[in-house]
């Protein structure tokens, strides 16, 4: 991948995509798209990347620890988040129960645990789509 | 039959569904790339996604989103989207897994065709018990 | 061939027929009085705002409603990741066993 | 109580201890075994003659909601008396039998092990207990049967498995049934299903009798008795003529006497076409039995067709026909178990395994043929021995019933036993004397001496069948 | 106490004879000897009418019990007396013989087992003897131990096996009939169940007539007597027959001696006479066609019991009247065994000295062996009736007894007094030959004998060559036989003693109360019997002479003809029978197998093939691992649906 | 604590080792903690499995009933720890408990490396944690991503042996699991189409009332169902991918596959069938007649399947489609004992079959030998883990005193109350074919002399070490003792069977 052009280009689309992505995982839960469909985008961005500029390059971004720490402690994460209503008393991933204030809706800290959960999930998806990546590419 | 006939044009997504499952398992069925295999399975969780979209759907519903554009409109119901949206994660993860398998049988074996797969095996299965340490 | 292909067809007829009255028998497509549309939807589409304070009623059923599946959905996720790593990530010099 | 555990786990204990005995050591070994079957004997008896004395020797409990007892009465003791007396000497034997064989530890481990199981299909008290018993003795002396691992042995016992566990499976189902109606296992208080429902019950039966016929070799199951006629001697002698077979009879008589109770039986129909199932097998037993030209096959096919005298005795369903089942037990076990071991001296002293070779086998072995001719009189079930008082008493009881032409299958079959074996004991006098005396050594004396000793003991009983008449009386009595 | 000695003696006897060393003391002469005078102090006093009963009380199902009474001592001493006459006779015999301890020791227990059946108190212990009886004498049949011996034995082993086998029905029959075992000596037995007990009768008719050579019954008898040494055979043909008439005696007793016969039994008096007759009459027959002295006097033996036979039947028969036929069949009993055990000796002599007994190849012996010519002459007359000597008496006593009968005027009973003239007439003619061609005629011509071989016909050449021994030893045989003749003079010449001395108790304690009563008014010099018996004898000769002459003699029926022929094809119709049952089991096993088999290793085949199927066919394309394996679940999805909608088209 | 704990007990037993799997790869490299860890879950799962077990058993009737998010039965997921939950719950932790212990031996050896154990463990460890799941889970649809998650994590144990053979098995059990997951997903779909619910007790409520009017719906949705958890369970046409799949994975994962997994499937069918369509429809669809025959025809299929093979996972494997046979079979009895029977056997095959081929895997990694006639003698090198061995195959062939028997007798009970012979002869044939199938075996070990240990090829073989032998005794144990004290586990699996007949 040696085209200049392309380099450029994606140099300047890249980070775009890439804050779009977190924009969509930010938003999942007042507009359309979602913790997921956002994971994949900034997934997506991280992979072009590795793609255009080398694996090697990708991989010295985005080292091979950081992957499993991102991906193992985001789902824990999720479990976490869960436990919150444990901790309170309430069932297991209670929301609403747990006391959480579910702020105003609409804006983007409403949802309560909801939006916390939902960055965990899309940052961990995005993560996965790159360890895959990474996994096939360098075999 | 006219009756069967006049409830299949009714429930047209359904019956789409139907179809979109049998190419799907025709895929599977017939194709031996591996790939392609895939590729039929994938199709044919399409058409149980289609099944339960369209399951969910209202005639003139409107996406499950509260906005003050869809006050008073019908939502149709989100339940069948939002397990949809956890079907295709999953089938997004069996894919992926799928690769890597073909991935592997590919780096083993040089090639991803079934046919091809298995005559290298019944090749490599009369060498196979010294095979292994 | 011709003979085998035929059977199979034969065979494949009863099976259309079932499945084609199979989907007939379906609720009607795209009725609001259908059996998915009670009182489960109804409360997700009325209550989640005040359940769960978003929007999306989608992301509220994902994210809270069912969180549970979503957590195994991601739990998924996890396995596929490890799955793929444990078939491909192999060693040098660690012969295959 | 005690003395009952003592019984049962004597054989476990020292088949235990056999085994971890090392291969080398055969006379500790020898040693160990003589003890412990001397003692499992010993406790046997005080069982037995506290039994015989009407007290309750009893243990029992529970697995699950399956209750399980063990619990001796008259006919358990007396099975178990047969066992354990004859178990010292087939010990005995296999000492001289056994010498300079290959893997002995096995084989005695095994040997007191199936010791322990039998006793405990005598003493078992419920019908688990029973099967359970029954499918172990299975297992436990499969080992035995394979002993000369050779591929007619591994086959032979292949088939030993084969039939014994699908009898076993059948016996299965008839118990459950049985649980299924009458709610209990428990032999003690009267038969289980005395006040079942009779439909059906037909069927049952025949389960039951298929179940441990297979054991007791009725004739269309028997294929697996010749066939482990590929064990070692002893072993042939004790379990295949003694000790397992006996449990498929004694199976039998539980069933007939225990689940369902002679009236019962009685009243069903297949209840009066089972004597004549087992004269079938007792004619056509002893035919084939005469056909047969290796030694120890002719004595399978015979004991095929002895079993079904017992079996023939339980079936006439009268006090008579019961005693004689049971004297019959008690005296063929003793002469069988003769035959069979004048068998092995034969085989091993000459190396004559067919009859057809034995010419001059007699001058060679005088004493071996000379016990061997006396038990071989005993089969024919005329007087000086005592296997003419099980015959007696069972022409009695089927008379009795009122079923004559069964005394008469009795008779035939004496004969066709005298066609089996004295040719046997005039061949072997054939031809030129020998110098040699094939009975020289201590091996050979460790192998006579249990067989000249239970043939004195089988003439006295036939002289003095007192001895035995308390038991007897006793099994009688309980049922009737 | 006696009653239980008098068995154990001989087996005391037998123990030492078993442990003796060297040629000593002859202890079988001694035990019987012993015996004999035992039984006569210490029993005689039974004739008085009041048996002895000696019962061994052992717990459980069986206890021995011994009884003496009349009937039973007169054989106890027979047996006793004849045991002694044989013992003095044995060892000078097995000189030639060989194995004379063998012979001893199971003379001895034979003896043992013999004074067993005749004290047995209850049926058990009679049937106990009875089977030791049975297998000890097969040592003496087989004593030779050749071919022709052990066939022998074969045949007399499987015959009395089987009847004591019988005996043993017979018993649990009259057991289950009276419900109660009832002893030996309680005389009438009223049964519970009619049918059972006649057909408990009939089994110990069967079974005691296998030992006394009832025909059909009698097959084994000719081959064992013959095959066995002489002293054994005397012994088997003088005694041990006489067990089975013993036995039918007190089968009669249990069935009722001197009375109307009961309903399940009221057959056995006629039946026992025809079969008495027939065998006479069959006995007869075939010696009249034997060749071989030992054979001639075996079947002799049959012809004769037949008498006795005869006599039990006009017994029972003629019931209180029958007392006659009884005492004559005691009575020719005894004689029987006087003379037959002579014959036999004397047969045994020459044997010892020609080592044959082949007739045809013997000849003018009488100058060689005058004295036992002689006496053998005694036998002679004695067994053919000839006034005088004994056979004479008690053959008057049966014609009387038939007479009797035959006045009733039933067909049987008119035919046998008919048909007993014959047989005495064909005994006669048997005996002239047999005298004939030993004693009388020229030396024998050789190749005149049917049947010869090399070795035969060397064989009487170096026997003549012999030299009569001189010496004791060598009288012993001579002073046996002496004894026995003069006992038959003795008996001739008194013939009234016995019957009213001996018989009339016996049978009177067995329920004839007028026996001695019908013996008052009997001459036994009437002149009718006298001149019978002379056109008898007369008879006898002419045809003697016209056989010899006509060689009517060497005729052998063809095998159908005989008993023994039948016997054999009946053997060989059973084996063709179950060999072609054995087809039958081995083609139905087969084909279970078979079936086993092939279902299995189909099923076994086609699984396997299922599994290891990973390539087909479908649209052409070829389908291989992962797509068949889809193809599978998809046809079986397909089949589930297709199915439902077949079967319930219209569900709802 | 304890107080907050036990009310969330249900979802703890299920949460606790997926959230150690979850930080596990983080420190893949250091393999004293992981397994430490791994074992401590199993553990405390265990124990916590206990605990429910008691309380179920205490409660008698009303099960323990978690809504999660604290969203009420129609709307949120719920957990329903009943009779059959403890019950299978018990059977996944107790079952896995000596498996991890086992693997904790030579885990690294057969996987190929620290790295690659670490993450064997922790798919292992999600295996457990979604069987836990499907053992307490009331709702349809969390029942199919469960399903996945089995799904995934066996294929991944399967390719956690480093050789193409693993990878294929492993691409065959994906494709064949997926085309099953996704015909599932079809069935679910189509039950939340004519009720609209996706809890099960409204789904069976709705659906009593509403399939007359569709009838041929539901019977898509049934057969879709069988079909897709048959293929899944290896029902016998579908067992394809079995055999390969089972014998090729490292021995740890071929027990927890034969002995868990295929179970999961089945527990989930049981749930579809009883807890959603009930008795009374699967007798209108006449499922029970289908579920005796197919489970018939797996028995006497898989038996002689395994008969006819030499390698000894091989002969395990099909064994585990018999077995299969057998617990299918129960399903379709609809009585009391039967159903009872079948769970108990369920029970104890999975703690048999993880017996089994954990000592095959032992004597695999010993030896080296796979095949069953070279294991002449290696009852006398390796007494212990052919006791193991020995006790398992004679529980499995379902001899009196192991634990097959208690389930067997049920089974046989429950046959015989159906009145018809087929289920009763197939039973029995099933057992005796077992026996011909393991019997051999046994005897090759112990009466067969070994071949001459100066040769080569033939490294003198022991024991495994003592954590592999603890495993190895302590499923032995389980086995007997299931088999003499089966009390409060029979008791647990016939309260489950009544409740799920829907009887008092």
């Amino acid at each position: 991948m040696k085209d200049f052009i392309l380099k450029r280009m994606a140099a300047i689309i890249l980070p775009f995509i890439c804050v779009y992505g977190f924009y969509v995982i930010l938003h999942g839960h007042v507009s359309p798209g979602g913790s997921f469909a956002g994971g994949i985008i900034v997934g997506l961005s991280l992979i072009a990347y590795s793609t255009i500029y080398g694996i090697a390059k990708g991989r010295a971004k985005l080292p091979e620890k950081v992957l499993v720490w991102t991906e193992s402690y985001g789902t824990l994460w999720y479990g976490l988040m869960g436990m919150v209503g444990i901790v309170k008393g309430v069932p297991f991933l209670a929301n609403k129960l747990a006391g959480v204030n579910l702020g105003n809706p609409g804006t983007l800290s409403s949802g309560g645990l909801i939006s916390l959960i939902g960055f965990g999930v899309g940052i961990r998806v995005a993560s996965t789509m790159v360890t895959l990546f990474f996994t096939m590419m360098e075999e | 039959m006219k009756e069967l006939f006049g409830k299949l044009i009714m429930n047209y997504p359904y019956f789409a569904a139907a179809i979109l499952f049998m190419i799907g398992a025709l895929t599977v069925l017939t194709r031996s790339d591996l790939l392609k295999k895939l590729i039929g399975i994938n199709i044919m969780e399409s058409a149980i996604f289609l099944i339960f979209v369209a399951g969910g759907n209202i005639r003139g519903g409107v996406a499950p989103l509260l906005s003050k554009a869809n006050s008073g409109a019908v939502y149709v119901n989100p339940l069948p989207s939002a397990l949809m949206l956890t079907g295709i994660v999953v089938s997004v993860s069996v894919t992926a897994f799928a690769l890597a398998l073909i991935v592997r049988l590919h780096r083993a074996y040089g090639t991803i065709d079934l046919q091809r797969i298995a005559e290298l095996r019944s090749e490599v299965a009369m060498d196979d018990s010294n095979h292994h340490t | 061939m011709r003979i085998r292909s035929f059977l199979l067809l034969l065979l494949a007829l009863p099976v259309i027929y079932g499945v084609l009255i199979a989907v007939a028998e379906l609720p009607p497509y795209g009725m609001p009085d259908n059996p998915v549309h009670n009182q489960v939807s109804e409360r997700y589409i009325s209550d989640a705002l005040d359940d769960t304070g978003v929007l999306n009623m989608v992301t509220a059923i994902v994210l809270d409603y069912r969180a549970y599946d979503t957590m195994f959905e991601t739990i998924v996720l996890f396995t596929a990741t490890l799955a793929v790593v444990i078939t491909l990530k192999t060693r040098k010099g660690e012969g295959e066993r | 109580m005690l003395s009952l555990i003592l019984a049962l786990s004597c054989g476990m204990a020292g088949g235990l201890i056999v085994a971890v005995i090392p291969q080398t050591r055969s006379r500790l070994r020898n040693l160990v075994v003589l003890i412990f079957t001397t003692a499992g004997m010993i406790f046997t008896w005080r069982v037995a003659l506290r039994v015989f004395a009407g007290e309750n020797v009893a243990i029992a409990g529970r697995i699950g909601e399956l209750p399980w007892s063990i619990n001796p009465d008259p006919l358990g003791a007396v099975f178990g008396l047969i066992a354990a007396t004859l178990w010292l000497f087939a010990a005995v034997y296999s000492f001289g039998y056994m010498a300079e064989k290959h893997e002995q530890r096995t084989y005695y481990a095994f040997l007191l092990i199936s010791f322990s199981v039998t006793l405990g299909v005598a003493f078992s008290g419920n019908l688990l207990v029973l099967y359970l018993f029954y499918e172990l003795l299975t297992f436990v002396t499969y080992p035995l049967v394979i002993h000369e691992r050779s591929s007619e042995a591994v086959k032979a016992g292949a088939k030993y498995i084969l039939y014994n566990l699908g009898g076993a499976s059948v016996i299965l189902v008839a118990i459950i049934i049985t649980y299924g109606r009458a709610g209990s296992l428990d032999f003690a208080g009267g038969p289980i299903l005395a006040n079942s429902l009779q439909n059906g019950l037909d069927w049952l039966l025949l389960l039951f009798i298929i179940g441990f016929g297979v054991k007791a070799a009725i004739m269309p199951l028997h294929r697996w008795l010749p066939a482990a006629m590929a064990a070692p001697t002893p072993v042939s002698a004790l379990l295949h003529a003694v000790a397992v077979v006996y449990a498929g009879v004694y199976g039998v008589l539980r069933v007939v006497y225990s689940v369902f109770g002679h009236e019962l039986v009685g009243r069903l129909g297949f209840g009066t076409i089972l004597p004549f199932v087992a004269a079938c097998t007792i004619i056509v037993g002893v035919i084939i039995a005469a056909k047969q030209d290796v030694l120890k096959r002719r004595l399978a096919y015979q004991t095929i067709s002895h079993l079904s005298y017992i079996l023939l005795g339980a079936f006439t369903l009268q006090p008579w026909g019961l005693a004689g089942a049971m004297l019959h037990m008690i005296s063929y076990s003793t002469l069988k178990t003769t035959l069979f071991f004048c068998a092995g001296i034969i085989a091993e002293q000459s190396g004559a395994t067919k009859i057809s070779k034995m010419g001059g086998v007699g001058w060679l072995l005088p004493k071996t043929m000379a016990v061997f001719s006396i038990a071989a009189i005993g089969m024919i079930g005329i007087l000086p021995l005592n296997t003419f008082w099980g015959k007696y008493y069972l022409m009695k009881g089927s008379v009795a019933a009122g079923m004559w032409p069964l005394a008469l299958v009795l008779i035939v079959s004496g004969i066709i036993n005298a066609i089996c074996f004295i040719p046997v004991v005039v061949n072997a006098f054939r031809g030129e004397r020998t110098r040699i005396n094939g009975e020289r050594g201590s091996r050979v004396t460790l192998m006579l001496a249990p067989a000249i000793l239970l043939v004195i003991v089988a003439l006295l009983m036939g002289l003095f069948p007192g001895f035995v008449w308390p038991g007897v009386q006793a099994v009688v009595n309980w049922f009737f | 106490m006696l009653l239980v000695m008098l068995p154990v003696i001989p087996l005391a006897g037998a123990l030492c004879v078993l442990f003796k060393r060297g040629r000593g003391i002859n202890i079988p002469l001694l035990i019987s000897s012993v015996v004999l005078i035992l039984g006569i102090c210490g029993l005689s006093s039974v004739f008085g009418g009041t048996p002895i009963d000696h019962g061994i009380p052992l717990p459980g199902p069986y206890a021995p019990a011994f009884h003496a009474d009349s009937l039973s001592v007169i054989f106890v001493l027979l047996a006793a007396f004849l045991w002694v006459i044989v013992s003095i006779y044995t060892p000078e015999y097995m000189k030639h013989e060989g194995g004379s301890r063998r012979f001893e020791f199971y003379a001895l227990l034979i003896l043992s087992a013999v004074l067993g059946i005749f004290l047995a108190g209850n049926l058990i212990t009679l049937l106990f003897f009875f089977e030791l009886m049975t297998i000890t004498s097969f040592f003496w049949v087989t004593h030779r131990w050749n071919q022709e011996a052990i066939k022998a034995g074969y045949y007399y082993l499987f015959f009395n096996i089987i009847g004591g086998l019988l005996l043993g029905f017979g018993i649990v029959l009259l057991d289950a009939a009276t419900g109660v075992l009832p002893d030996i000596g309680t005389g009438l037995v009223t049964p519970v169940n009619a049918t059972a007990f006649g057909w408990s009768i009939m089994l110990f008719v069967v079974g005691f007539g296998i030992k006394a050579g009832m025909v059909p019954l009698h097959l084994w008898l000719p081959h064992a007597h013959s095959a066995a040494p002489a002293p054994g055979s005397a012994l088997l043909s003088g005694l041990l027959i006489k067990v089975g008439a013993y036995g039918l005696i007190r089968a009669g007793e249990f069935a009722g001696w001197g009375r109307e016969l009961g309903s399940g039994v009221a057959w056995l008096g006629p039946a026992l006479a025809i079969i008495g007759v027939i065998t006479m009459l069959v006995g007869v027959a075939a010696a009249l066609l034997q060749g071989d002295a030992k054979r001639l006097l075996a079947y002799h033996s049959v012809s004769q019991m037949g008498y006795i036979i005869l006599g039990l039947g006009i017994g029972l028969y003629l019931g209180s009247d029958g007392s006659l036929g009884l005492v004559g069949a005691i009575y020719h009993l005894v004689n029987h065994a006087l003379f037959k055990t002579a014959l036999f000796l004397g047969v045994g002599v020459i044997y010892i000295h020609t080592k044959e007994t082949n007739l045809y190849k013997l000849g003018g012996l009488w100058r060689r062996f005058p004295v036992t010519a002689f006496l053998m002459l005694l036998a002679v007359l004695g067994i053919t009736g000839v006034p005088g000597l004994n056979g004479y008496a008690s053959k008057t006593l049966l014609h009387h007894a038939v007479s009797l009968a035959a006045e009733t005027g039933t067909i049987w009973s008119v035919w046998a007094e008919r048909l007993f003239l014959v047989v005495g007439v064909g005994t006669a003619a048997s005996f002239a030959k047999l005298y004939y061609l030993i004693f009388l005629r020229k030396p024998a011509k050789i190749g005149n004998a049917p049947n010869t071989s090399s070795r035969l016909e060397a064989a009487p050449k170096a026997a003549m060559s012999v030299k009569l021994r001189a010496g004791m030893s060598a009288a012993r045989p001579l002073v046996a036989m002496s004894v026995l003749a003069a006992a038959m003079v003795g008996i001739g010449l008194v013939p009234g003693l016995f019957p009213s001395a001996i018989a009339s108790p016996a049978v009177q304690a067995l329920g004839m109360e007028n026996a001695a009563a019908s013996l008052v008014g009997l001459s036994f010099w009437n002149a009718g019997d006298l001149t019978g018996i002379f056109i008898t004898l007369i008879l006898g000769i002419l045809i003697c002479w016209a056989g010899l002459r006509s060689g009517i003699f060497h005729w052998h029926p063809p095998k159908w003809l005989t008993l023994e022929g039948l016997g054999m094809l009946v053997g060989r119709a059973v084996s063709v029978l179950l060999r072609m049952g054995e087809k039958f089991y081995r083609t139905v096993i087969k084909a279970v197998r078979n079936v086993l088999k092939n279902s299995g290793a189909r099923t076994y085949l086609a699984c396997r093939k299922f599994d290891q199927s990973r390539s087909g066919e479908i649209f052409g394309l070829k389908l291989v691992g992962v797509s068949i394996d889809a193809g599978i679940l998809f046809i079986l999805l397909a089949l589930l649906i297709a199915g439902h909608v077949m079967l319930n088209p219209g569900f709802r | 604590m304890t107080a907050t704990i036990i009310p969330d007990l249900p979802v703890f037993v299920v949460i606790a080792p997926l959230f150690v799997a979850f930080v596990l790869p983080t420190f893949a490299r250091r393999m004293r903690l992981v397994e430490a860890l791994v074992i401590l879950v199993g553990i405390l799962g265990f124990l916590g499995a206990l605990y429910l077990a008691s309380l179920v058993f205490a409660q008698k009737g009303s099960p323990l009933i978690y809504s999660l998010g604290g969203w009420q039965a129609p709307w949120g997921i719920e957990l329903k720890a009943g009779n059959l939950g403890a019950l299978f719950l018990l059977v996944v932790t107790g079952v896995s408990l000596p498996v991890s212990l086992f693997a904790k031996g030579n885990l690294a050896q057969e996987v190929g490396g620290k790295e690659r154990s670490a993450r064997f463990y922790v798919l292992y460890l999600l295996l457990g944690g979604a069987l836990a799941g499907m053992a307490v889970t009331n709702d349809l649809f969390n029942v199919f991503v469960l399903v996945e998650v089995v799904t995934l994590s066996c294929c991944g144990l399967v390719s956690a042996r480093n050789h193409p053979r693993a990878a294929e098995a492993a691409f065959k059990y994906l494709i064949m699991a997926t085309l099953g997951s996704t015909l599932v997903m079809g069935g679910i779909g189509f039950i939340y189409m004519i009720t609209g619910h996706l809890n099960m007790e409204f789904a069976a409520r709705e659906l009593a009332s509403i399939w007359q009017h569709s009838p041929h719906v539901v019977w898509m949705a049934l057969s879709f169902i069988l079909v897709g958890f048959g293929v899944k369970a290896a029902v016998f046409p579908l067992h394809v991918w079995l055999p390969d799949a089972h014998s090729t994975a490292p021995s740890p994962a071929s027990a927890i596959l034969s002995g868990l997994a295929v179970k999961g499937y089945l527990i989930c069918l049981l749930k579809f069938l009883y807890n959603v369509f009930g008795s009374a429809l699967m007798q209108e669809f006449a499922v029970d007649r289908i579920l005796v025959l197919a489970g018939a025809v797996a028995i006497i299929a898989g038996s002689i399947l395994a008969l006819s093979q030499d390698e000894l996972k091989r002969r395990l494997a099909y064994s585990t489609v018999a077995q299969v046979g057998y617990i299918v079979l129960g399903l379709g009895l609809l009585n009391r004992q039967g159903l009872a029977g079948t769970l108990f056997y369920l029970a104890s095959h999975a703690v048999i079959k993880s017996t089994l081929f954990l000592a095959a895997g032992a004597i695999i990694a010993a030896t080296g030998k796979k095949k069953v006639s070279e294991l002449s003698g290696i009852g006398r090198k390796m007494p212990l883990t052919m006791a193991a061995f020995t006790i398992g195959s004679l529980g499995l062939i379902g001899l009196p005193l192991f634990s097959g028997f208690v389930g067997k007798w049920y089974l046989l009970l429950g046959s015989i109350e159906t009145g018809k012979p087929l289920p009763t002869v197939v039973v029995i044939a099933g057992s005796i074919l077992c026996a011909t199938y393991l019997l051999p075996v046994i005897r090759r070990a112990y009466f067969e002399p070994a071949p001459d240990t100066t040769n080569a090829d033939w490294q003198d073989p022991q024991d495994p070490g003592f954590s592999q032998k603890l495993a190895l005794i302590l499923l032995a144990a389980i086995v007997v003792l299931l088999g003499v004290v089966p009390g409060p586990l029979l008791e647990l699996a016939k309260r489950a069977a009544a409740e799920l007949l829907l009887l008092q």
